[in-house]
């Protein structure tokens, strides 16, 4: 029987890191070589993983297509397949069926300035594109990137902020909610919308990225229009149940669109063309 | 397309023969005082009264569990297999009708558009379908108002029509169906022309058409209709578990310590757990949104990206439902609804 | 049920309560009673928190036998925890008879903290007993629904 | 039905109730209707076809919502409504109980009138599920076993006996749980009996016997069989239903032959 298309590849666990209470971050190397070399991927795409006994579950390939001989995964432990993964230990082998979706259109935004809004764990899908844009930095414009959290803790990629925060050509604005900052904190304190506005980057041959919870989202679209930013250059993912991710299960669609295959990047024009379900 | 006469008392001697020679079967089964599909081992108890079945006849190409493929775990390692090619069985679908041979063209392009299902294909590519063409008809059946009809032979490997007392019209479609008939070559002779086929076959005036749903469809969304519809919906998976041409499933995990199977069974989008997030956001909360997706998703969505209807007028699932939601009905009132 | 088989060594799952009949057992085992090894034990704070789906999961899971023991009644370190169970089991004992699952294959009991020897006597009994009737395949059979469907292992 | 009709119509006119719920004719048989303006009240009927539990709708959120309605129940939605009550899920304040006996429309202003209503007009058995007990009853333990497994392998899953349950109003049910998975979500004989099991023991002693979880079933599967003989098996033990649900009470002096 040819390729069963529900089948996943095995990957080892080659590294856990603990990136906040309950988030891990999974690096996993092909366990079948040429599976491995033969594997391309585009940021932007997700992925469904498996922990066999559990079951499987859909997030983003958190890192960059231009790191090859790994890919990354980051994940907050939820319900029973994320649990499962939470067990994994280095050594161990879970499923991995990809790439799955769209992908950012970073060839379009060469030459043009980028504005990364990013809230909570919603950094890892954007993490693989702006390593995937600082391994080409010199095809774009300046980068801007605008991160908060709950609290310091819960900040993600912290090693990476902190290279980012020394980079000459990278602008980084860390923030946590109110409340949320602990006393030597020295990045902004507030919600990432209004930290936005504060950091009001210019959006003339700009694009801007948005990736988090809807109630994020909701209140960052309309900073973005007041800073100018036009609808075909601001993007953003959707967030639905998966079950299969290639289109068959019927359960993830945004009235015709299914968002594992037309998305999950969509365009702020195409998500003003979709129907409010979701 | 070969026209054939069979004596209609020897139907029973032909499928005689078509069970000795194909190892499954199904065909309509009276159970009490309704009928379902079965796989038969003798052509005696076929019930061939009844309008149509209770559930239709996917299950031969969609079982409502099927296994997507198993693992095995030692150690650190973990080994996957594929199910066996002997699951995959010839199969004829006896005394189906014109519905439900035409359902399996909105199955085969959702699990053949892009992705190729495999585990689907395997199963549907050995089917067989003999349809047995409607001569009378139930108030909940409404196949004219969406591209079908009582005759209709799309989808159909043969279509059998009773003419009369003496005289059935056997319809040979494709070469499938030729294999069939070529079991028992003797029993059928060439139908003349006059033979006519509509006079038989059972009057089904359309209700609406295709056009009057897609257009009122597409400006429906934020409609109150849906409110207004779906209000006695108790939200079970009975309409959509009896459809011919539901495909939603779902994805679970069969696991008994070291090693397990992943399975795919059939799930609903009248479930609220069907589009629920883990944070416990819905972007689906009421019923009327549910309501509204199975209308949307077989009469403006499934025509506009895979040009195929996601609807052959079966009614099974008005005559399953608990608090009769017939789509019939609710389709009628769309169609001449005039949206401002 | 079929003949016995001379080597079958029934599997049987005993839920028990902490304070009363988990004591018992260990009572047993101090004062050097000797009891069949089939059993295996699965301690409950009390009998009122065994839910009645174990039951089922046991014998899905292979065991060919249940016990199911507590503190007498009145005696209950929860006041009230057993006097619950016993409700429980005797409406789910009916239903499990009424829908032929064989309910002399779970042995009820209530064993205090106190007797030892009564804790032996009922896993003596009900492994003798289950020996006797042989395993229960049928729901075996039943939980293996899925693996008629075969898979190529090479 | 017309003194129906007129009745529940002024009921809205009136203001006093935002919504009725009652029957209308469907398709073969009554279903269902949702009454939000007087004129809607015409297709209102009462008759021994009006079978469907509209108890099921008092729980739902995104129907009743906040304001006052009215419900044209038939003998089972009232006992519904009773235990419903019992069981602190319905606001008595917000729901005007209507039923029709004999031609006459009654309206109930009290829960004692209800359980008094419920005494003196309780239906004929239904013979049918009696006698098929007693059949199950009368076969052994390994045909009993065979018949059940048979009867609900076929089951599909789509729990409309649950969604035609008026005290099946568990937000998050437990086929619906995963951590932990107590019932697998496929179909498979042993998972639906193990499903079926579930929802009659979490039914003992809280049923009202409406039988509309047997006749929801699109399949017809013998599922009303196991509510009634729940409902008999604890009319017998525990001396019937009026002190409420059996298993979230218990009682010293209950008398059971198999502990030992």
């Amino acid at each position: 029987m040819s390729r069963n298309i529900y089948m996943p590849y095995i990957m080892v666990v080659d590294k856990v890191i603990d990136e906040a209470p309950g988030v891990k971050t999974l690096r996993l190397r092909f366990e079948n070589e040429e599976e491995g070399n033969a594997f391309e991927f585009k940021a932007g795409n997700f992925a469904e993983y498996s922990a066999f006994g559990e079951g499987e579950c859909t997030f983003c390939i958190a890192s960059a297509p231009t790191r090859k001989g790994y890919v990354e995964c980051t994940f907050r432990k939820a319900g029973r397949v994320t649990s499962g993964l939470d067990r994994l230990e280095e050594g161990m082998t879970m499923g991995f069926r990809a790439p799955l979706g769209n992908a950012f259109p970073i060839e379009e935004w060469k030459g043009k300035n980028l504005v990364f809004v990013a809230g909570g764990i919603a950094l890892p899908p954007m993490r693989a594109v702006i390593d995937n844009v600082l391994d080409r930095r010199d095809e774009f414009g300046d980068v801007t990137i605008v991160y908060g959290a709950k609290t310091v803790n819960d900040l993600v990629y912290k090693d990476e902020l902190k290279e980012w925060d020394e980079r000459p050509d990278v602008t980084l604005v860390q923030t946590v909610d109110p409340g949320g900052e602990t006393p030597d904190w020295k990045g902004e304190v507030g919600f990432v919308p209004s930290v936005l506005e504060k950091a009001d980057p210019k959006s003339d041959n700009t694009v801007a990225i948005v990736c988090g919870p809807p109630i994020m989202i909701k209140f960052t679209f309309p900073v973005l229009e007041k800073l100018g930013f036009k609808d075909e250059n601001t993007f953003t993912t959707l967030e639905n149940r998966m079950k299969c991710g290639i289109g068959k299960c019927g359960r993830c669609n945004v009235g015709p669109m299914f968002v594992c295959k037309d998305g999950p990047v969509f365009s702020k024009v195409q998500l003003n063309a979709l129907p409010p379900e979701f | 397309m070969e026209r054939l006469i069979i004596k209609s008392d020897n139907i029973g001697t032909w499928l005689a023969k078509i069970i000795d020679s194909v190892p499954r079967v199904l065909a309509p089964v009276k159970d009490g005082d309704k009928a379902e599909f079965k796989s038969i081992k003798s052509a005696d108890g076929v019930d061939y009264d009844s309008q149509t079945t209770i559930s239709s006849v996917k299950a031969a190409a969609f079982p409502r569990t099927e296994t997507l493929f198993a693992y095995e775990k030692e150690g650190m390692e973990t080994k996957l297999y594929n199910v066996a090619e002997d699951n995959f069985v010839e199969t004829v679908i006896w005394r189906a009708r014109p519905c439900d041979a035409v359902g399996f063209k909105p199955l085969t392009s959702i699990f053949n558009w892009d992705y190729k299902d495999e585990l689907y294909n395997q199963r549907y590519d050995k089917i067989a379908i003999v349809t047995f063409a409607c001569t009378s008809a139930d108030k909940c059946c409404f196949c004219t108002s969406v591209g079908g009809g009582p005759g209709n032979t799309e989808g159909s490997d043969i279509q059998v029509t009773m003419i009369d007392k003496e005289k059935t019209l056997v319809e040979v479609l494709t070469d499938k169906g030729e294999k069939l008939v070529a079991l028992a070559k003797d029993l059928f002779t060439a139908a003349e022309d006059s033979i006519d086929k509509e006079k038989a076959l059972a009057d089904i005036p359309a209700k609406f058409t295709k056009e009057q749903i897609h257009e009122n469809l597409a400006k429906a969304f934020d409609s109150p209709v849906w409110k207004a519809q779906s209000e006695r919906c108790l939200g079970c998976g009975a309409c959509a578990f009896v459809c011919p041409t539901c495909a939603c499933f779902d994805i679970q995990e069969d696991a008994h310590g070291n090693h397990g199977r992943r399975v795919r069974c059939w799930d609903s989008c009248g479930f609220s757990l069907f589009t629920q997030h883990t944070s416990g956001h819905n972007p689906r909360p009421t019923q009327a949104t549910r309501w509204r997706q199975r209308i949307m998703h077989k009469f403006s969505y499934m025509p506009d990206r895979l040009n195929v209807y996601g609807c052959t007028g079966c009614g099974r699932c008005s005559r399953a439902c608990p608090v009769d939601m017939n789509i019939a009905e609710h389709l009628t009132s769309i169609a001449n609804s005039s949206h401002e | 049920m079929e003949e016995n088989n001379n080597n079958f060594e029934p599997r049987i799952i005993a839920f028990v309560c902490n304070w009363c009949t988990y004591a018992g057992a260990d009572l047993t085992g101090t004062s050097r009673i000797k009891y069949a090894t089939n059993v295996e034990i699965v301690r409950f704070p009390c009998t009122g928190r065994i839910d009645f789906m174990l039951l089922l999961k046991a014998f899905a899971g292979g065991a060919d036998g249940i016990i199911i023991s507590g503190c007498h009644p009145n005696d209950c370190h929860y006041t009230s925890g057993n006097f619950h169970a016993r409700r429980r089991w005797m409406v789910f004992r009916d239903m499990l008879d009424f829908m032929g699952i064989d309910i002399e294959r779970i042995r009820w009991s209530w064993v205090s903290a106190a007797e030892g020897a009564k804790w032996a006597d009922v896993v003596n009994d009900t492994v003798n007993k289950i020996r006797e009737m042989g395993p229960y395949t049928e729901y075996k059979k039943a939980a293996k629904f899925l693996e008629e469907e075969k898979i190529c292992h090479e | 039905m017309s003194k129906l009709s007129e009745k529940t119509a002024a009921l809205l006119s009136e203001g006093t109730v935002k919504l009725i719920i009652g029957y209308e004719q469907g398709t073969e048989h009554p279903r269902p209707a949702f009454c939000h303006t007087p004129e809607d009240c015409e297709r209102l009927i009462f008759n021994d076809e009006c079978k469907n539990n509209l108890g099921v709708y008092l729980t739902k959120k995104e129907i009743i919502g906040e304001d006052k309605i009215a419900v044209v129940g038939n003998y089972f939605v009232i006992k519904t409504v009773i235990q419903l009550n019992r069981e602190n899920q319905i606001n008595l304040d917000n729901l005007v109980l209507m039923t029709v006996d004999g031609d006459e429309v009654v309206t109930f202003s009290s829960i004692d009138e209800m359980q008094q209503y419920v005494d003196t007009h309780e239906p004929a058995p239904n013979e049918k599920v009696l006698a098929a007990i007693e059949k199950i009853d009368k076969m052994s333990r390994e045909e009993r076993w065979a018949y059940w497994k048979n009867a609900l392998s076929t089951c599909v899953r789509c729990y409309a006996c649950r969604a035609a349950c008026p005290l099946c109003y568990c937000n998050r049910c437990i086929v619906e749980d995963n951590c932990p998975q107590w019932i697998e979500p496929w179909s498979a004989p042993l998972s639906n009996m193990e499903w079926q099991i579930n929802r009659i023991m979490h039914m003992s002693g809280r049923c009202v016997g409406c039988g509309e979880c047997a006749a929801a079933c699109p399949l017809d599967l013998p599922i009303g069989i196991l509510t009634k003989k729940m409902g008999i098996d604890i009319k017998q033990t525990f001396g019937g239903w009026k002190d409420g649900s059996v298993l979230s009470t218990y009682s010293i002096d209950d008398k059971e032959n198999f502990i030992k």
